[in-house]
């Protein structure tokens, strides 16, 4: 069941040192931003973060590898033009990198959450990022096989969560959030508005609630302020 | 795989510009098409496809129907494209999350692909994610996706490189980004097509700008077939 | 793990019919929980389920939030649970297509699956798919998926076959469904819990219906611990 | 691109004797009984049907195997109380049976439709259906390794289909719809609606147009006449 807490700091007061942290967003849309500041005044650290970026500008992701409390990224694209953090946490060899084809790791969160112990993806075949790995041919194709990518805790961002947890995401910031809401032990969701149960469509539900354990709502007003500041 | 398009006829005199070959892409591409267009120069391409073409545009991070850079006040910070430029909406878009987004393009759904790149084989070999350079901070993100992913994978670039060398080879130097993936490279100097045969793959030179064929040809140190 | 329920101590005098084990198991089943239940049989534990304790229904053809059987006008041919018998949607209902509906079950996000069985072995191991009768027609549907899927997997079945052996068994002698996925065993004449430890899984009676614990234990052919 | 057509028949034109065949629906719910019809009346034989079941009663599939049309069912529940055509048609041996589990079923098509080569599924391990498949232990569990199911053709039935394709379904009719709609060559849908480009919203599209070949619509009192009747 879906639990309903009032602050980003209770929402992620449940994520522990040397946890694996799976954390939504490209680039900054559907990044969680309020539940990153909460981790940063956490204290928490010695995380391993899975995100398809690194971080960007002083903002979220970039933050918590500034203060260096991420011990290793699992990410597609950590090079940016502002991803500054990364790039000198890296350089100076105090953070681990795990380079993962973006496509794969949407696919081993994919997996991960579906119960799918291995998979065979053409993605990669013959490349440097292939390495080491098992690779096969199938009916004269090569593929490489993939495992899962799990978390202890999703951090994700949603437009709207109802009250039992149904989630429904705002145009390109879906992206990683439905895969890591299922690839998660707990998953925690920051939403702009909290709606009734029975006022989200049914047919429209993108994350049904079963993969949604907390749930933070910040009010529409403060979020739509901070996006217009943003763009 | 018709060369007959006025754009690239009238511009036989001289090598192609960027924004030239950004038009002779686009007027290659068949109508209706679902297409995913690269960052960098490969964005330009969506400038000069018409409306009657029906060309659906898909961007990785989750969307069908994309439409042209979004400026102002239409500037939305969830509405972006893969280089997290943002973008616009078009009617009959769809969204959808990153493992569906990856799965239609894994899955061979979209039928043109047109990417960057610092080499490309003879054998149709993608090098466009690393120089290998030791120093660099390596990044992917979608590239080795994109490159097995599409019907059909455009390159563009251009042919040759600062110090004068072709950049289709034999084999590339660069760390590779997908095997046996490019089916036409689109270059300032001429259009190649990287066609399948019994025996391997052979390269075509479809038509050259700004160097006469069978001198373009005597810049490679492969065989280069001149199309007939 | 508690047996401290009022229907079952109530129910200690005599073997429970089959709607006290439907009451019973439903009484079990923790609050919040996201479940599956399977054809027959469980099906009437929904029946038992209240509202305080906000159990959502999973039902594997692609949809959560599943209420009571549908009648009369309600009835709609495209709202129909897995046994396809017309069902009803409550408030926070989500529907969702078939990968991704087994992939919630695989992917072990269901609190519980309660199904029916032939037989369960010590070790968990669930037959409940065929007979394995060489004429019959095989169906296997979303069984075995079923067993592997849930967090925790009930079974309800009668204890004895109408030969009077019991169907919890040492081995499995019809076509297994799942191996080792089996946590509880609700029967007419008691509850087992197939509890996992160093060294192998051990078979508990939880309670008994009708019949002294000694005695039950008595009619296996291998331990059976009595809860203390 | 998505062409429309005026009537069924001419929908499932394409199809030829001895192609694989996506059948959607979970029993009737979903099933496109007037596309089935119009395959009936093509006179198309020798087919290989992919379907959770194997027809109900004297409709849809069921006819279709009555009239010996298929050669080949892959399903996961063929039995049903009124599945007397393929009980006899199964009987007689004039029809073969792969069985494979429900979810195998739909994670094998969603494969074929995600360019996944082969994958390590938990379902089936240690059972007569994982005979003779390959199995692995990965991180304490056992798997069997499944492969894609590709169709020549789908068959399916949606709610409404707008001018680019763009699907939404009703219930759980939606059930095989998605999948299937992905891992055909061709797709054919029936919908009781067309609507106009932008009238579905983007957020709710189900099956986006690029996997749907071929629309054809029936008009939405006809569709609701029948479902009263069937009821």
């Amino acid at each position: 069941m879906t639990e309903f807490v009032d602050t980003a700091a209770e929402a992620v007061a449940g994520v522990r040192d040397g946890a694996t942290v799976l954390l939504g967003g490209f680039g900054n849309a559907g990044q969680p931003m309020e539940l990153i500041d909460a981790l940063l005044d956490s204290g928490t650290t010695d995380l391993t973060v899975v995100s398809n970026n690194a971080g960007q500008g002083d903002r979220g992701l970039a933050l918590l590898i500034k203060e260096r409390r991420v011990r290793k990224v699992i990410c597609s694209f950590p090079r940016q033009s502002d991803s500054w953090h990364f790039d000198a946490a890296y350089r100076a060899g105090e953070l681990e990198l795990e380079l993962v084809p973006q496509g794969n790791l949407a696919e081993r969160l994919r997996a991960a959450g579906a119960g799918i112990g291995a998979f065979f993806t053409p993605t990669g075949y013959g490349t440097s990022l292939a390495e080491g790995k098992e690779t096969r041919e199938i009916e004269g194709r090569n593929y490489v096989l993939e495992h899962p990518i799990r978390g202890d805790v999703a951090l994700i961002k949603a437009l709207k969560a109802d009250d039992v947890g149904n989630l429904v995401f705002r145009k390109t910031a879906r992206n990683f959030g439905p895969v890591m809401a299922a690839a998660a032990s707990h998953t925690v969701v920051q939403v702009a508005e909290l709606v009734p149960s029975g006022s989200l469509d049914p047919e429209n539900v993108v994350t049904p609630g079963i993969y949604v354990d907390t749930v933070t709502a910040l009010t529409p007003r403060t979020s739509q302020t901070q996006e217009v500041k943003e763009a | 795989m018709s060369s007959q398009n006025s754009t690239a006829s009238q511009m036989g005199q001289q090598p192609l510009s960027r924004e030239d070959l950004a038009k002779l892409v686009a007027a290659d591409i068949a109508p209706g098409s679902y297409v995913n267009l690269g960052i960098g120069q490969p964005t330009k391409v969506s400038d000069y496809l018409t409306p009657e073409q029906q060309v659906t545009l898909h961007t990785e991070n989750g969307m069908l129907g994309m439409g042209p850079q979004a400026h102002g006040e239409d500037i939305d910070e969830e509405l972006i494209n893969a280089g997290k430029i943002p973008v616009t909406e078009l009617p009959g878009a769809s969204y959808f999350h990153h493992a569906d987004s990856f799965a239609m393009m894994r899955g061979g759904h979209l039928d043109v692909c047109v990417l960057g790149a610092f080499q490309v084989s003879t054998g149709g070999d993608l090098a466009n994610w690393s120089t290998g350079a030791p120093d660099a901070i390596p990044a992917v993100g979608g590239a080795m996706d994109l490159a097995i992913g599409a019907k059909e994978v455009f390159v563009m670039m251009s042919l040759f490189a600062k110090d004068g060398t072709p950049k289709i080879v034999a084999d590339c130097s660069y760390p590779v980004t997908g095997l046996g993936c490019v089916s036409r490279v689109y270059t300032d100097h001429g259009v190649f097509l990287i066609e399948a045969r019994d025996g391997g793959p052979r390269l075509v030179l479809r038509e050259a700008y700004g160097i006469a064929p069978e001198e373009l040809v005597k810049r490679f140190d492969f065989p280069v077939v001149i199309a007939g």
